[in-house]
């Protein structure tokens, strides 16, 4: 097909994904890595985020010692909180959430369509965990930002015409960003994913055999 | 009034029964009913159906009623921590029903607050929105979700006072002010006793009339399941 | 007819309709007549008020000075609060009444029917002044007494087989208290009105005559 | 960040337009945004919807952009203190839709919660359930009842700090943190600005997701409608 190229790494994606954040908005990340994100937000850009659980305003993980069980994130992980932080219960959370008051949303996915198309759940036939808060993010939010891969383990498309796998929700995806190109859609009335970057030493026909979705130039 | 039992079991003392619905609060293992949980599972009730985010993990949380196989049923919207559970689901011998956690929080408190069903966004276009009924409102289709009551709730709160106003700590929450309304009957259980009058009336989470019954834990587990911290920088 | 008889003062019907209240209960009062039923609550029987713009454990008016232009009841009296008070808003305090969580409540009325209807909002050719939350505390509270003159002021029957008044609930009133007698019904599934009842000096004869609807006896 | 503003007309400068809806907090005269309709009364804004449980009364609260002819219709549960509503109301000058007190407060939250529409047993046999969509859910008849959401709330708070966390006192909370999550745009006038830190995180009622635009405001009236009293007994 074409020589393999490195791509972007995890850090460099998550870093692009960062673009996206404009001050002020509020913002929830996804477990896995949408969190490396929080990483790069650039000097002078506020950014609150949001978890799922009930709090807005999370602050970075404890100091040793410091670790309160009252005071997690969606990810069960310990953290603290800030000055601007408040707590709330599940119901209020994801009416914050549903009633898209909500800029942004980084998740991760298995597959994404061309039509925005999103499948982060499930595998048929392997034991279903479910779907956590991911379907409600990504039919409440602004807009949604994913972070996956370009390609699964043997090569495989996850890019797609149409997903295979069962949908977390549909025509949900804004942005994609993979380790090989970002791309994106003006809205989400029909309108095309548009390749915006490529990693360096990703030609345009290496992206095209490594995609399996149809996008623009 | 009399609202403060001794202990939790005495505090579910004829609540329960085989084949009950059960909503529980918590996320993960934060702001769980710990010691009702325990005390269910010592009653040996069964047949239990289960409404609540996680089914705990092996040994603690709603886990240890899986073990004991006193659960038919599980609604919840994410179960990824418990070997035992996916071992009773696989083979057939527990019911399962996920729904999207938003979602799952909006139907306890629909169920609460005597809204029969809600349309969503949530959903549309999975698998979760088959079989139900769709409906478009200003050109967006949108999927009917059921409220949910449940014969009994059982919460964690921070505190109460003998009224049975209860305040909840930080993230420890989530699903509990939910959940405490939608139960026919709610026992919560909490870390502290305080006099009345000493709650700021601001600042109540679960008003009075959704708690029937309260118990003062002693030595919760309080368990952390991802215990993550930063490294001090060096001066 | 008959000769005109005083029947019970308001006073009395107040206390008629506070015999209703069980330790423990959680009950609404309606604006008006129903307010004075608290005076009448028996020792030992701990109740405790709701209002519904808010409020859980509504205290007595307060003394002259001490009035707060943020506590106030739903009939817009200023009030006190109480060491069981919690406050909340608006969709929180119908929750909790919608939800089937208030043991009672306490309302005046138009016209009652023989069927559990209940008419007190609006009178066709007035001006409408709106149901407030009349019509959420009759399809939500577990309980609802109801304490109405028996005739108007006419003689017309109030009490009737069906209501010409448009209405704040269908099969809701499950106690009504006029000054002439106190009706009952066992349940909400086709139970008629029991007269259970009457006021010193009022016959069987009487009642029935200034009755627009069937009850039993 | 900025969310602070030095005066009510700043605080919505850009954010009024002819024909818009304005959902704002507030019970009777209680907890009112007494100072954005006072600077939304001045902006000569006109052919207003106004979502609010009361209406105000002559001279004060939204009472003000009645007699000022601002207001083409009103979405309220309770319109009794009013005047002037009910002269241009007779006179055919003005719209007027009538919700329960309950209904109108949860179809505020289900605006602000992205929840299209719910099923209420609310009003079911009665002239507001004429139109309007029937189901039967266990055997009990509901009405379908949509959410609520306006170009701009307006709300009254008790404290704010920099972000546009709010906190309410008493019962002049009442329909103001449900109005808060409705508008496409939420402006709030506080009583009190605070420093960032000084909310207790577990005591706040609107988290600043909701809000905006602030302004702190100075010489409220906060007109009382009923004061009652009572006698303090001889010693």
């Amino acid at each position: 097909m074409s020589t393999p190229v490195k791509g972007w790494t995890r850090d460099e994606m998550a870093a692009r994904a960062a673009a996206e954040l404009k001050d002020g908005f509020y913002v929830n990340l996804g477990i896995g890595m949408p969190t490396l994100v929080a990483n790069h937000i650039a000097p002078g850009v506020d950014i609150t985020l949001q978890s799922e659980n009930g709090m807005l305003g999370m602050g970075p993980f404890p100091f040793a010692g410091d670790e309160d069980p009252d005071l997690i994130n969606a990810g069960k992980q310990t953290i603290t909180e800030l000055r601007r932080t408040s707590y709330f219960s599940s119901a209020d959370s994801f009416a914050m959430i549903r009633g898209g008051h909500m800029d942004l949303s980084i998740l991760g996915a298995m597959e994404v369509a061309a039509n925005g198309d999103l499948a982060n759940w499930m595998v048929p036939g392997k034991m279903i965990k479910g779907m956590g808060g991911a379907m409600d993010l990504v039919a409440g939010c602004k807009r949604i930002v994913v972070l996956m891969e370009h390609n699964d383990k043997t090569g495989g498309h996850k890019f797609r015409d149409a997903c295979t796998l069962p949908l977390t929700g549909s025509n949900v995806v804004d942005v994609l960003i993979t380790d090989l190109a970002v791309f994106d859609r003006a809205d989400r009335k029909g309108a095309p994913f548009r390749l915006i970057a490529m990693a360096d030493g990703v030609t345009i026909d290496d992206l095209r055999a490594r995609t399996g979705a149809a996008f623009v130039e | 009034m009399g609202k403060i039992f001794d202990s939790a079991v005495a505090a579910l003392d004829g609540l329960l029964f085989d084949g009950m619905t059960i909503v529980a609060g918590g996320f993960g293992l934060c702001g769980i009913p710990e010691k009702l949980i325990a005390a269910i599972h010592d009653s040996g009730v069964k047949d239990l159906t289960l409404v609540s985010n996680n089914a705990g993990v092996d040994g603690f949380g709603l886990g240890v009623l899986l073990e004991s196989r006193q659960v038919k049923k599980v609604l919840a919207s994410y179960v990824g921590e418990n070997k035992e559970f996916e071992r009773q689901y696989l083979a057939g011998e527990l019911d399962l029903e996920f729904a999207p956690q938003g979602t799952l929080a909006e139907r306890i408190r629909a169920g609460g607050a005597g809204i029969a069903g809600f349309y969503t966004r949530t959903g549309v276009g999975t698998k979760i929105a088959e079989g139900k009924e769709h409906k478009d409102f200003d050109g967006e289709t949108y999927i009917l979700e059921r409220g949910i009551v449940a014969d009994l709730a059982i919460v964690h709160a921070w505190q109460s006072d003998p009224y049975g106003n209860l305040v909840y700590r930080k993230t420890a929450r989530n699903f509990n002010p939910n959940a405490a309304t939608a139960g026919r009957v709610t026992v919560a259980e909490v870390e502290h006793l305080v006099d009345a009058g000493s709650l700021d009336p601001d600042g109540i989470h679960t008003p009075s009339v959704y708690v029937q019954r309260v118990v003062l834990g002693h030595d919760f587990e309080k368990r952390i399941e991802q215990r993550t911290v930063r490294q001090r920088e060096a001066v």
